[in-house]
């Protein structure tokens, strides 16, 4: 096992895909020569060289496109969106060309393609650079969506998803880039799909993604001193989902918490929360109870960033004021 | 798709020997001959299936357009790319793809290239390198661009050619593309067919130039160039140079064909918005028409024409009986294929 | 009264408020001379001009652009995208800068427009043109979310839209272009974040937006002879959201579901059931049960299109399936 | 922003003896001076705030750039719209915003322009016509589209000016901005800064054409427009007669102005891609610089200059104190405006 930071991670991932397979290219804004602009292509370029890691223009459907029709004639692109946020003006390929065309053709066409974007809040970048965006891929059928939370994902789920045969979106969290971690050696593919119980309580049962996650757990630390044992489950993929593992999860506590970065409405723990009461509906002890961003645009001081998205001291307070803390009977 | 592709298939000499010449082998001239006539008789097929209410949804016509694709297709080889309009029964019959397999798709049957899952708006066809066919108007020109890099990239002498009408050049992703293209220099070839209108639009009203297409060449370093769209020798001889081109890896092309659609936008357009008398003048220039006087100066027997004429009404005649015959596709297919494992499960 | 098409009513709506208000501007494809593809728009050129009723190029970030711009500087425009699947286009605009730019600018800029477009299935129209994208909209803070499911609702609804000071997307559902019924006389301007009960029932509530409206309300009229008695909710706006009246109506039966047209993942569906179940959830004698396309892109053909999204007979199939139907104790 | 607006109000007479004399007055010179100084120096006081981690988040300085803000500021009468870029802090100062606005926002105060809540890529101030500022590439084209539309229709000689990137011209939006501003002869004015980089990449490598803005010109049927952006004198020439046009209801220009930042892309850009010896010959170009000059050429008197650039510096000394004395805002601001009615509600 060696140490690496997130951002290093995804360096590995790529690399270690590259050098296996030569349909694997890469192509994005500054990601070649600059190494990327959250510095998590460096290295790239040198070792692949410009034929294989490319500095696009700035035309991001340009980017989708072209990732998109070279998928489908024999290469396993990788395509960076910056920022997650700028999928919106790419979003026609997202939305309707990408994820639709293989079913549309009954078929006659794969899109083995990754999507990669930095995403999420907590660098003070305002409203048009810090979102979370998971459920506006979640809710596109046709379209894997991936959101790690630790380096390790980071390598495994990225090797996995550029051998997926079909299209990825893969959300970095900006505020996990610097996080440093453990990351199996050697060839390391993980699967795309499985949930992981990163912590296993009897209480209740904390539902998060990406950088939700490092917070519920710590949340859970101090929920425990409070004698509430809390199960952390970290979704890491949100298409495909692992239904079983969450099912299993809440039927063992009952009481279900969600924690999401996005704002309200629409997000992937509405979705969550339907789906767990549909089917675990006599398992539960309490509704399922959200934690989330308000619905409204992200402000850009540190003050009133901090203020909106979830915060551990959050997540512990809605937890206590919703848990009606008795002993299962 | 397989990743090595690194010869070049060729066709008969008989084309070489025409550019050599700048003249069209009447072998070829014929078959650009057969490819219009094929189109046309699609086209006004699908438009009595209309009427018969045997077609489903919506559905657009190129009547007046087939001089285009038979130009383009004729200029191309097996394994180029070809990426097809919303308005593309003609760009796709004319690589190869049968009538059966477009009629069918617009009534709906199993028998269409897409077992009526795509619709009119979506006809491609994997096996004749009749690509993913966008709604989305310009949608497939950065698309396009991402197969001619991946011909790039694997080295073969592979061509992408992607169509799109007057109006589409409006559009952001038109730019987007053209701009990436000519950067990479790559084997891509825009096709314009500019036939003045978007919708119940005048392009020209909506447009800051006169021509959507070739005045913006040189917005992306490209040669102007406008052409008669409506004459399949012209297409063919603009196409091959421009082919020539891109497999040299000199780069990209932009062709803006000057053309007219004779019916309606859609199904349900009468054309009210034409001024009067422009029908009239286009269908002076109607493009089967002047290639078959053509043929006919070139000395081109009329039985032999006559045949070629007989044998697209047999065809057509069969497509549309083998179409009708055709079942609805099971409703099963709905729920499949989202995913390469063929399946629409997104959880476990 | 008069009796109106539910296209009528679009035209109807629009012309009412471009004679009270000169700043009322209407633009979008063939929009004009043409009448609009879906002829919703008939006769508006002929009595405001070409100053006020105006064809753009084929153009949608242009067209939402200068929606924005015009809006924030004294205009009031309605702006049309011909099919709602169309706003991938254009989705910045309405993801990014329209919905947040008064929130980040805080409060400098109000954007008065309305988004006007033809939305859902049921025309054979392909995956590409037949997207029911409500949840799209509901999805980003900033923007409030309408869809009439009637004549009335459409002359009221839009009237009330294009007066509102905040930006709207106005969902007109194809398949409803040719329904008539009455619509009051005069001007008309109904209020947006209103609920409707349409059919007033004690067993089972039934919540429906746009073209799951009047199929929902067939389906109650079928349960009826079972001996189930539906309420059918009409919710006309997504955002403002009539919570009061949702709770009032799931407090009343204690069984609820929701009927749309959007595939599964994260649809206004997977909210109101969240929702639902935090709020009601010990009102509640089952689960809230979603009935939904599935999460597929819409097939084209008339057979398989009508397979997939929620029909009468489903409607009523699901529900049956599910009330567990004794009476309530 | 009231609907009626029909007079046009103008500045003093000096301004139009100086285009009728082809020559600038002293104190329009002066006046170029001081806004090119006062950005300038508040620029650099950002960038010491960064290294006394005062500002949150990221920053784009527009260090070099001046001459751009400064001589399309002075073209322009108060009522006019400006869009300014992620890149802006001169393009709010020209306006006449405060500098306590701009530094306070950066720091992410209350007295910031936004309260913070937009950050220091959306400087808007509605008062000074400065608008809505997009951090996405491209998107205020159209929105600036938009403003003008409005002042065409509501009859006033409002004229809107957008500002843009040498990278950014690569992007959809413009595209489909240019072209409708073109067909509606819009009062626009598109203003392309080139500063030959779009982040850290050279942007003729990955642009068609040398000239990313003004090559495109003629792609909307308007002049090639490329002049010296590191000479106030000139920008402000080229706006007059861009600005009379517009007025004139002759429709919108492009103009690429060529300059160059001295700074890195962002706050963590220490600028290594730049060729060794670039950064020193754009130095001698400085605009301050080379205007501090012609000005003494002129005859205006060293002490003159001295006593502006003291001013400046007084103002940018005041407008940081203002800054860190200013509280941090309310958490209930993060809360608020979403709505007109001032509030967050979705629901009832
Ligand atoms: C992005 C987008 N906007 C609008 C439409 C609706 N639409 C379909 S065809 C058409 C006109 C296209 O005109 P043109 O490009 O000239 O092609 P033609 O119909 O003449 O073949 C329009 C506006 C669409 N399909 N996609
Ligand atoms: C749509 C979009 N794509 C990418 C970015 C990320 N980005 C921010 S600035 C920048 C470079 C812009 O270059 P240019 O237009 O030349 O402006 P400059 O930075 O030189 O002022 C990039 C790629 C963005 N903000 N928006
Ligand atoms: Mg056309
Ligand atoms: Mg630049």
């Amino acid at each position: 096992m060696a140490e690496l930071s997130y951002r290093e991670a995804v360096v590995a991932a790529i690399a270690q895909e590259m050098r296996r397979d030569e349909r694997v290219v890469f192509l994005g804004e500054d990601v070649a020569a600059a190494g990327g602009c959250f510095k998590a292509t460096v290295g790239l370029l040198e070792e692949f060289g410009p034929k294989r890691v490319i500095d696009t223009p700035i035309s991001e459907q340009a980017i989708l496109g072209a990732a998109m029709g070279a998928s489908s004639t024999g290469l396993r692109p990788i395509a960076e969106i910056m920022f997650s946020d700028f999928l919106a003006v790419c979003w026609d390929y997202i939305a309707n060309e990408i994820s639709k065309t293989r079913y549309m053709t009954n078929g006659q066409f794969s899109f083995p393609l990754v999507i990669r974007t930095a995403n999420g809040a907590g660098s003070r970048f305002g409203a048009q650079h810090s979102q979370s965006l998971e459920n506006w891929a979640m809710m596109i059928p046709g379209i894997k969506v991936v959101a790690p939370s630790c380096p390790a994902d980071v390598k495994g789920l990225l090797a996995a998803a550029i051998r997926d045969p079909d299209p990825v979106v893969f959300f970095e969290h900006k505020s996990l880039y610097a996080m440093k971690g453990e990351v199996p050696d050697g060839e390391y593919v993980d699967e795309l799909g499985k949930a992981k119980v990163l912590r296993d309580g009897k209480d209740i049962t904390i539902i998060a993604l990406a950088a939700m996650v490092p917070r519920s757990l710590l949340a859970a630390e101090i929920l425990q001193a409070d004698g509430i044992s809390a199960t952390v489950l970290d979704l890491r993929s949100l298409v495909p989902l692992d239904m079983q593992t969450i099912i299993r999860e809440t039927v063992k506590t009952g009481r279900v918490f969600t924690v999401e970065e996005n704002p309200r409405l629409c997000g992937w723990g509405a979705e969550i929360s339907s789906l767990i009461t549909e089917e675990c509906f006599f398992d539960l002890d309490q509704p399922v109870v959200r934690i989330t961003t308000p619905h409204i645009p992200l402000p850009a001081t540190d003050g009133l960033e901090d203020a909106v998205i979830p915060s551990v001291d959050r997540i512990v307070a809605e937890i206590r004021r919703s848990v009606d803390f008795r002993p299962r009977i | 798709m397989s990743m090595v592709k690194t010869k070049q298939t060729t066709k008969a000499g008989a084309r070489k020997a025409a550019k050599a010449a700048d003249d069209i082998p009447i072998a070829i001239r014929l078959a650009l001959f057969r490819s219009q006539v094929e189109a046309r008789y699609c086209e006004k097929r699908a438009y009595d299936l209309f009427l018969q209410n045997l077609v489903k949804g919506t559905s657009h016509l190129a009547l007046g357009q087939e001089a285009v694709s038979a130009g383009v297709a004729m200029a191309l080889e097996k394994d180029d790319y070809t990426y097809p309009t919303f308005r593309g029964h003609h760009h796709v019959l004319a690589r190869g793809a049968s009538m059966t397999s477009v009629l069918g798709e617009l009534m709906g049957r199993e028998c269409g290239c897409l077992s009526g899952k795509g619709g009119s708006m979506h006809l491609s066809s994997v096996e004749h390198g009749v690509m993913a066919s966008c709604a989305i108007l310009g949608a497939s020109l950065p698309i396009a661009v991402g197969t001619a890099w991946s011909s790039q990239y694997r080295g073969t002498s592979q061509v992408t050619v992607a169509f799109f009408g007057d109006g589409t050049a409006n559009i952001g992703a038109f730019h987007e593309a053209l701009n990436m293209a000519a950067v990479w220099k790559l084997p891509v070839i825009f096709v314009c067919e500019n036939n003045l209108y978007g919708e119940y639009t005048v392009t020209t009203k909506v447009t800051a130039v006169e021509h959507p297409a070739a005045d913006r060449a040189s917005a992306y370093g490209l040669e102007r160039i406008i052409i008669d769209g409506n004459d399949a020798d012209v297409v063919y001889r603009t196409m091959q140079a421009a082919v020539a081109k891109a497999r040299a890896g000199e780069g990209p092309s932009m062709i803006e064909c000057m053309t007219y659609r004779q019916s309606g936008h859609s199904r349900a357009d009468p054309a009210h918005y034409r001024p009067p008398g422009e029908l009239d003048e286009w269908k002076k220039k109607d493009p089967v028409v002047i290639y078959r006087k053509r043929l006919l100066d070139l000395g081109v027997k009329e039985a032999t024409l006559k045949q070629i004429e007989d044998e697209a009404m047999q065809k057509v005649n069969l497509a549309t009986e083998e179409a009708k015959a055709s079942p609805v596709p099971p409703v099963e297919l709905a729920f499949k294929d989202v995913w390469s494992n063929g399946g629409i499960q997104w959880r476990n």
